[in-house]
């Protein structure tokens, strides 16, 4: 066999721009109450059992960096992606995009600030509706935000992001529906549906998730080419730490609806401070037969987000977790001792106790 | 070399077709297997590729409008293929066991664990008492690590790694000789699922199981499989002992796949991308059904000729591959002859 | 005791001669001709309701003298005071007997608990009767000229708060007291002399009604079975909707002596269910109503008779004179000539209706063809010529609206509708449209007078006389013809003179005077065109082989059943 | 004791009883569930109620006029509009009107005799009832039973006649159904009776107690009149069930379907589970489930809906009694019946939630 003719995924420049984060999230909760309905809401007055999908979130995302949100299922990353985007409202805790407070935006300040943030759904075929052709499904953000372009001008708009997401020649596709072409084309048209209306933020959620392990990569490569193209900031939410490692900038890692650990991509997969993180990137499978796992995995399972553990949420799994401290003191994100930007939810090995400790082990 | 008699599953020239708006469609086309006893046998490959047909075919399973139209299956001495509907359920649940992809949806919503258990184990041994069933269904269930109580619990009360190990369990109920277990991790999270296979290789050494793991994550087969065989478009294009295929894939196809999945171990970013989709079945491409995406693809042969599968020149019969790269080209052959 | 045993042996004996062979297990019933009439002692019975003549249990089958009777009506009241539909009256007179009563089958009134026809004063205004004696009750009660005069009583003191509420508009206009003279005379007092006080008389609204069952001061539109009553029958029990049950009252000694030994009414909701009935022989008679497409499927139905009765129901066009066009004569007058009641008659119901030419149908008093006379309909040049003169033409033809009810009067409704629509446009000077609106809110509208310029209403006697059919058309805004204002003003001369001659005519005594002037008020109000008559319905009665009425009265071949509609179930018999 | 009284104690104390059970021994959440559900009743039946009362008021046309017709003069008219309150100010009648149904005599009718309504559904909701229920089990049987065949048969002729049938039965005219069966069954064969709920001979023989024909005939033991009635209940029955078993067997037959392609359902089948479990068990068990919906839903359709059946076959019901009344403006009627359905379907809609999560664990509350 000669060489590998394969060519290599695109990186993005990472061209992260001082000055204020294009994206704040401060001290954000989302909770579902379990009973809805107006007598029932008489019944139980005062403890709604509810299901705390976010529970208390901070971070903000710069501009032009990938922001990695990864965590198992129900660990509340998605809620968090549309509570970023204010199509949920949070419960508490407070959003801004650009500075501004999106909970004092009047809803046509909101419907204008659309335009600027967009987001991707995992599932393609669910997010397009199958009776508009892929010229009409591009066409209709722009619609609704550049109501003043003529049909011309929108059609060219079109053929060009149809263009930028390689959808080659653009002609061809514009005038079919979505079940005429394949999966990963479908994410493609998704994509340019996304940045048609030139948006800052794109919310990735799970992007990648449903396309052909042989269309994944290609995907990944358009994103990250997209991004320099059109100057944009990416929350790339994911359950796959092995795909997160190659676009993100940094990345937070939920568990139970909270950020148990958040910095630079290389310095949390280097050397995770929080148990959980460290489980959780030793869980993921290699594609390499030589490999073995070196911890042993969590004990049980998560637990109901309806009724958390006390204390540390992640205490009742984890090895390393002292009775008496772990499930009393709720962590909040701290330093991680010689680290940069560092931060991790852990009593033990983050903030001012693990401060005394030489080395974090890992 | 295998002899046969290590042999537990043999799959002889299978071809299945099912019908679709597009006319009928070949979902495994000419595909030959041998599974050999006590071994974990990846099968790789992406949604539409025919895995879980093959799968399903093998258990001679209903699936949708497919049929299988030709081939032969030989498990342990017989071909399933002359048995009857009745023998065919007897073995079912029995000696050939199925996990399925999403066990959510896999076990009856209406119908406790103990019910799913306690029936299956008394179709195939009426003479047992429903009491014995129960006991051993208790007595699986605690061994998969679920606590014994639980077994009373529907579907929906159990997390997903829990109904994963009942549907382990319901393959182990009658000591199964051959697990097909079907995309058996994809609904589970990383954590359950590394556990999950854990799980899978020590019941193999204490059941002395034969499995046939299909999935479409390739980590995952590196992880617990000892060989791997890869599908592309209702075909197997390549097969061979797992550390060999992944150090060096011979088809392009496995080489694309193993270089564009992400490794978190690596410490080089680069990430490789295929180009292009696989094909639509319905009209597949002639010649090698790779070609279209082929960076290696040979003009004046492979659009045209449809590569055999079979070992590469010179190399020995547990490793086999479909494509020309590795074989006499027909123009070679042609000028040769 | 000894006397009701001999009367019922003589009755046995008498009766096994007239029905021959029959094996029937009847008890207590008699042929028609074989009545006792001098019973005079009152104190001979002990029969009550208990003890009814049949044995409650027996098997099912017809071998026990039982006629079931279909019909698509329902029972609203069975309180006399307040009855006021059809089939109630049919079972108040089958369980009760008044004063007066009609002949089975004909127009004319006979005695029934009077002993002979009323005594009138010279002025016409005292009407004297006198009660048969030792009548009773079917529960044994004796009834006394008393108990009459109060019973009747409750029509002018309760009767107007009775639910139906209309019942005591055969009393309350007319009679100034009611008396008992003695036990056995009663005193009727009027107010104005009125012609056709007999014929109120054998209305089922003097019917005397059981003191007990309806007290003095309240009306009992349901009374609890058994209903009693001084009739040939009395109801033993009823389930709306189901049916209603009559066994022979033993104590009646009149004239109508019932012939079998139970009558069952059973109600039907759908007129079809109740033709198949008949012909599979679940029912014994298939009465009101059937409907003319029913009836002609029916004929040529092996074992089935079908009798037809040129009954009282009118159809007719309210034509209403306060609002336009219709306020102008010469539109009325063009309606009225441009109509073909026969195509009418032929096209939409077979010929099993009759084309009708007077408000007043056949055989009453006075009654004449004077619309055919008057205008020669169809007549389309006249009607063009009668709109010429209001100066309608083709190029500024005459607009019309007119309304009706597309179900109450059965679906054929439509149909003729339409029919008058297209002969009314042949005259080319007449333009139609034809409005279809539901009953409720149909009638409320029209014969309030209010909106509509013309309709469809039928119309059937209160009682049967000719005055029935023309005054309640005149007077007193006349049901929305307007032809009087409501408070009883005729809006010009020719409407004056009409209201004054139906008044001379209310109180004349004399018969061919009567029919005279009544002739006079037909020609004037066809000249009017106050209304205009369309056809008369044909009732059918449908008995099965071996159900017969009574060769001794008038068609037989209906039951007995004449113009008035009166049913007689002790006419009925089985051979 | 009226026939209503003692029709409600004898399904309503097994009713009770059974809530009763389940409010005791099923989760506390079940519990505010079933108070919620009847809490919610309180208002559901108000609104509707009210909504009735209004709807009839804006309606044209008026009972007086429509009882008595083209007679009554104008003065006949006030008075009896004046008796019967109709000329109170509306908000005056609606105080009324919820004052009859708080204290649940539902007053008099205005046409038809002004009987007591109750008296009146005395009468007529036991001859209803008697119609309905053994319509809809038949209905369901043939649905379910056929449905199911249909699904294990599916794209074989076998399916293809039923789903036939169940378009075609859907689509038949009850009338016109029930004209045919009494021509064929009752003219031609003499195999049933014709229409009524009893022969009228036999009908004098029995006393009436619960006014369920079949079953006052066994209180009483009066074995004519039990023949009598359930012959005369079979062409009506078969009518109306027949007619509503088209959309189970179609909701029965796609729901086994759908549950067939169920991975639970291949999962069974590769234990070797023999394919007549597979289908009447796993997949039945499962299919059903949106059927004991559809049927809560139907049985307020069955109620009113049953009134082409009973004006075809004379059956004294409460269909009948309300088009009757309806377009007779009935006011206290209408509204009367309509109050008794709206709480009927809504303790019937409770009774198929409470089954629903006996059924399917599933289901929380």
């Amino acid at each position: 066999m000669p060489e590998s003719r394969l060519e290599q995924v695109a990186t993005p420049t990472h061209r992260i721009e001082a000055g204020p984060p294009l994206v704040e999230v401060r001290g954000v909760k989302k909770y579902f109450p379990l009973q809805s309905g107006f007598l029932a809401s008489l019944f139980n007055r005062g403890e709604q059992p509810a299901v705390r999908a976010v529970d208390g979130v901070d971070f903000e995302i710069r501009r032009g960096e990938v922001f990695g949100l990864a965590g198992e299922s129900g660990s509340g990353k998605s809620t968090v992606g549309r509570l970023v985007l204010n199509l949920l409202e949070p419960t508490e805790g407070k959003v801004f995009f650009d500075g501004m407070d999106l909970s004092q935006l009047s809803p046509d300040e909101m419907r204008r600030l659309r335009s600027r943030m967009q987001i991707i759904f995992q599932d393609p075929l669910a997010s397009l509706n199958p009776r508009m052709t892929i010229g009409q499904a591009i066409a209709h953000p722009l619609e609704i935000h550049e109501p003043n372009l003529s049909e011309g001008q929108r059609r060219k708009r079109v053929l060009e992001m149809l263009e930028a997401v390689g959808m080659n020649p653009p002609t061809n596709y514009a005038d079919k529906y979505p079940h005429q072409i394949s999966g990963g084309q479908r994410q493609r048209i998704v994509i340019a549906r996304a940045l048609v209306t030139r948006p800052e933020l794109i919310v990735a959620d799970e992007p990648i998730a449903m396309a052909d392990v042989s269309v994944r990569s290609a995907l990944l490569d358009l994103m990250m080419r997209l991004k320099d193209e059109f100057d944009l900031t990416y929350l790339f939410i994911t359950h796959d730490l092995a795909t997160a490692k190659y676009v993100c900038d940094r990345i937070a890692i939920m568990y139970l609806g909270r950020i148990v650990e958040v910095g630079p991509l290389k310095s949390v997969y280097g050397s995770p401070a929080h148990p959980y993180t460290q489980a959780l990137l030793d869980a993921v499978p290699v594609p390499d037969p030589k490999h073995r796992r070196t911890q042993p995995m969590p004990r049980g399972e998560i637990p109901s987000p309806i009724d958390p553990p006390s204390g540390c949420r992640f205490h009742p799994r984890c090895p390393i977790a002292q009775m008496g401290l772990c499930d009393v003191e709720d962590p909040q994100l701290m330093q991680v001792p010689e680290s940069d930007n560092h931060l991790a939810a852990c009593l033990l090995r983050a903030g001012p106790r693990a401060m005394g400790q030489q080395t974090p082990p890992s | 070399m295998a002899t046969s008699s290590d042999i537990l599953y043999s799959v002889r020239n299978l071809t299945v077709e099912y019908e679709t708006r597009h006319g009928v469609v070949k979902g495994v086309d000419d595909v030959s297997l041998d599974i050999r006893r006590g071994e974990i046998l990846g099968l790789v490959g992406e949604s539409g590729s025919g895995k879980s047909t093959l799968g399903k075919a093998m258990m001679r399973l209903r699936n949708g409008s497919a049929r299988i139209t030709s081939g032969e299956l030989w498990f342990d001495g017989q071909n399933l293929m002359e048995l009857s509907e009745r023998q065919m359920r007897d073995l079912r649940g029995s000696r050939l066991g199925m996990v399925f992809q999403d066990p959510m949806t896999s076990l009856n919503p209406v119908q406790r664990i103990v019910e799913h258990l306690t029936e299956t184990m008394l179709t195939h041994e009426p003479e047992w008492t429903e009491e014995e069933a129960r006991a051993r269904a208790e007595e699986l269930v605690e061994r998969l690590g679920i606590r014994r109580e639980r077994v009373k619990d529907y579907p929906h009360q159990m997390s997903g790694g829990m109904r994963q190990r009942v549907m382990i369990a319901l393959a182990l109920a009658l000591n199964c000789d051959l697990v097909i277990a079907d995309e058996p991790t994809t609904s589970l999270d990383v954590i359950v699922e590394a556990k999950f296979l854990d799980l899978l290789k020590e019941l193999r050494d204490e059941f002395n199981l034969t499995i046939l793991l299909i999935t479409h994550n390739i980590g995952v087969v590196a992880e617990v499989a000892d060989r791997v065989a890869v599908m592309y478009a209702a075909k197997l294009v390549e097969i061979g002992d797992v550390n060999q295929v992944f150090e060096k894939p011979l088809h392009p196809y496995t080489e694309g796949l193993l270089k564009s999945v992400p490794n978190i171990e690596l410490d080089s970013g680069a990430l490789y991308k295929m180009e292009g989709s696989p094909p639509d079945l319905s009209s597949p491409p002639p010649g090698c059904r790779f070609h279209p995406r082929c960076p290696y693809m040979m003009e004046e042969v492979c659009p045209i000729y449809d590569p055999p599968f079979a070992p590469p020149e010179g190399a020995s019969e547990d490793t086999r591959v479909a494509c020309w790269l590795h074989h006499p080209h027909p123009q070679k052959v042609a000028i040769g002859a | 005791m000894k006397r009701w045993i001999s009367v019922v042996a003589v009755l046995v004996l008498v009766l096994a001669a007239c029905t021959g062979g029959t094996t029937e297990d009847t008890t207590a019933t008699t042929a028609g001709d074989t009545t006792v009439p001098d019973t005079t002692e009152g104190d001979t019975t002990s029969t009550t309701a208990a003890e009814t003549p049949d044995t409650t249990g027996a098997p099912a089958g017809e071998a026990d003298g039982t006629i079931i009777i279909g019909t698509t009506d329902t029972i609203a009241s069975l309180d006399p005071a307040d009855a006021y539909a059809i089939h109630d009256w049919e079972l108040l007179k089958n369980i009760n007997e008044g004063l007066l009563r009609w002949r089975p089958g004909e127009l004319e009134l006979t005695t029934g608990l009077a002993e002979e026809m009323p005594e009138v004063s010279e002025d016409g205004l005292v009407y004297t009767v006198r009660m048969r004696e030792g009548v009773q009750f079917s529960d044994g009660t004796e009834l006394t000229a008393e108990m009459y005069a109060e019973q009747l009583n409750r029509l002018l003191t309760i009767g107007p708060d009775c639910p139906n509420g209309v019942a005591n508009a055969l009393a309350t206009p007319f009679l100034e007291s009611i008396e008992a003279l003695d036990s056995s005379t009663l005193q009727f007092t009027l107010t104005r002399p009125v012609a056709y006080f007999p014929q109120l008389l054998a209305t089922a609204a003097f019917l005397p009604a059981h003191p007990d069952t309806f007290p003095a001061d309240e009306c009992v539109t349901f009374p609890e079975a058994p209903v009693h009553g001084t009739g040939p029958w009395y109801i033993t029990e009823y389930t709306q909707g189901e049916q209603t049950v009559l066994e022979p009252n033993p104590n009646y000694t009149g004239e109508l002596q019932p012939q079998v030994d139970r009558i069952i009414i059973r109600y039907f909701s759908d007129p079809q269910t109740m033709a198949l009935a008949v012909q599979n022989g679940d029912i014994d008679i298939a009465w009101r109503i059937l409907g003319a497409e029913l009836v002609s499927e029916l004929e040529g139905a092996e074992g089935l008779t079908i009798g037809a009765i040129e009954g009282g129901s009118i159809r007719y066009l309210i034509l209403n004179y306060a609002i336009e066009p219709m306020d102008d004569i010469n539109v009325r007058k063009a309606v009225a000539s441009a109509i073909d009641r026969d195509e009418i008659v032929d096209v939409v119901y077979g010929g099993q209706v009759e084309p009708l030419y007077s408000m007043v149908p056949p055989g009453f008093i006075g009654a004449t063809e004077i619309f055919d006379e008057m205008y020669q309909s169809p007549d389309l040049d006249a009607a063009r010529a009668y709109l010429a003169e209001s100066g309608y033409d083709e190029n500024n033809p005459l607009e019309l609206e007119l309304w009706y009810p597309p179900e109450h009067y059965g679906a054929a409704t439509a149909d003729w509708m339409q029919l008058i629509e297209q002969q009314l446009e042949a005259t080319g000077v007449i333009d139609v449209t034809l409005q279809p609106q539901e009953w409720s809110t149909y009638v409320t509208a029209l014969t309030g007078g209010e909106a509509y310029p013309g309709g469809v209403l039928g119309w059937f006697f209160d009682f049967p006389d000719s005055s029935n059919y023309l005054e309640p058309f005149v007077f007193n805004g006349g049901l929305g013809t307007m032809v009087t204002s409501p408070e009883g003003e005729p809006i010009n001369d020719q409407a004056a003179q009409l209201v004054d001659l139906l008044n001379e005519a209310s109180v004349e005594q004399d018969e061919d005077a009567r029919a005279a002037l009544y002739e006079e008020i037909q020609e004037i109000y066809a000249d009017l065109v106050v209304t205009l008559p369309i056809y008369f319905e044909t009732e059918h009665v449908v008995p099965r082989d071996g159900v017969s009425g009574s060769d001794e009265y008038a068609s037989p071949e209906t039951l007995n059943i004449g113009p008035n509609l009166e049913f007689y179930y002790s006419v009925l018999s089985e051979n | 004791m009226s026939p209503l009284a003692l029709i409600f104690l004898i399904i309503g104390i097994p009713a009770l009883i059974g809530l009763a059970y389940i409010f005791v021994r099923g989760s506390a959440g079940l519990r505010r569930y079933i108070l919620t559900r009847i809490g919610l009743l309180i208002p559901m039946v108000f609104i509707l109620a009210s909504l009735v009362f209004f709807v009839m008021r804006v309606l044209p046309g008026d009972p007086v006029r429509s009882s008595l017709g083209p007679k009554g003069s104008a003065e006949t008219v006030a008075r009896m509009r004046e008796q019967l309150g109709l000329d109170d100010p509306l908000i005056v009648q609606y105080g009324r009107f919820l004052g009859d149904i708080v204290t649940l005599d539902f007053g008099n009718s205005l046409t038809g005799g002004r009987r007591p309504i109750i008296d009146e559904m005395s009468e007529r909701f036991p001859a209803t009832l008697e119609l309905v229920i053994p319509a809809a089990g038949l209905a369901l049987l043939i649905g379910i039973v056929g449905g199911t065949l249909a699904a294990a048969r599916r794209k074989r002729p076998f399916d293809y006649a039923l789903r036939l049938y169940s378009v075609v039965i859907y689509s038949i005219p009850v009338f016109w159904l029930g004209l045919i069966f009494q021509l064929v069954f009752g003219v031609r064969l003499g195999w049933t009776p014709i229409a009524g709920r009893i022969d009228p001979v036999i009908a004098t023989t029995l006393e009436r107690t619960t006014n369920i024909l079949w079953l006052d005939a066994i209180i009483t033991g009066n074995w004519a009149a039990l023949w009598s009635s359930l012959s005369h209940l079979v062409l009506p029955v078969v009518t109306l069930g027949l007619i509503l078993s088209g959309v189970f067997l179609r909701l029965t037959r796609v729901n086994v379907i759908e549950t067939l392609q169920m991975e639970y359902i291949g999962a069974a089948r590769a234990r070797g589970i023999r394919e007549r479990i597979v289908v009447g068990s796993h997949a039945l068990k499962n299919a059903i489930i949106p059927v004991i919906t559809l049927l809560g839903l139907q049985v307020a359709i069955l109620l009113a809906g049953a009134v082409l059946t009973e004006t075809v076959f004379s059956w004294p019901g409460m269909g009948q009694y309300l088009v009757q009344r309806i377009s007779s403006r009935d006011y206290t009627a209408v509204q009367s019946v309509i109050t008794m359905f709206a709480m009927l379907v809504a303790l019937i809609s409770l009774a198929v939630d409470i089954v629903y999560s006996l059924v399917d664990p599933r289901v929380r509350y």
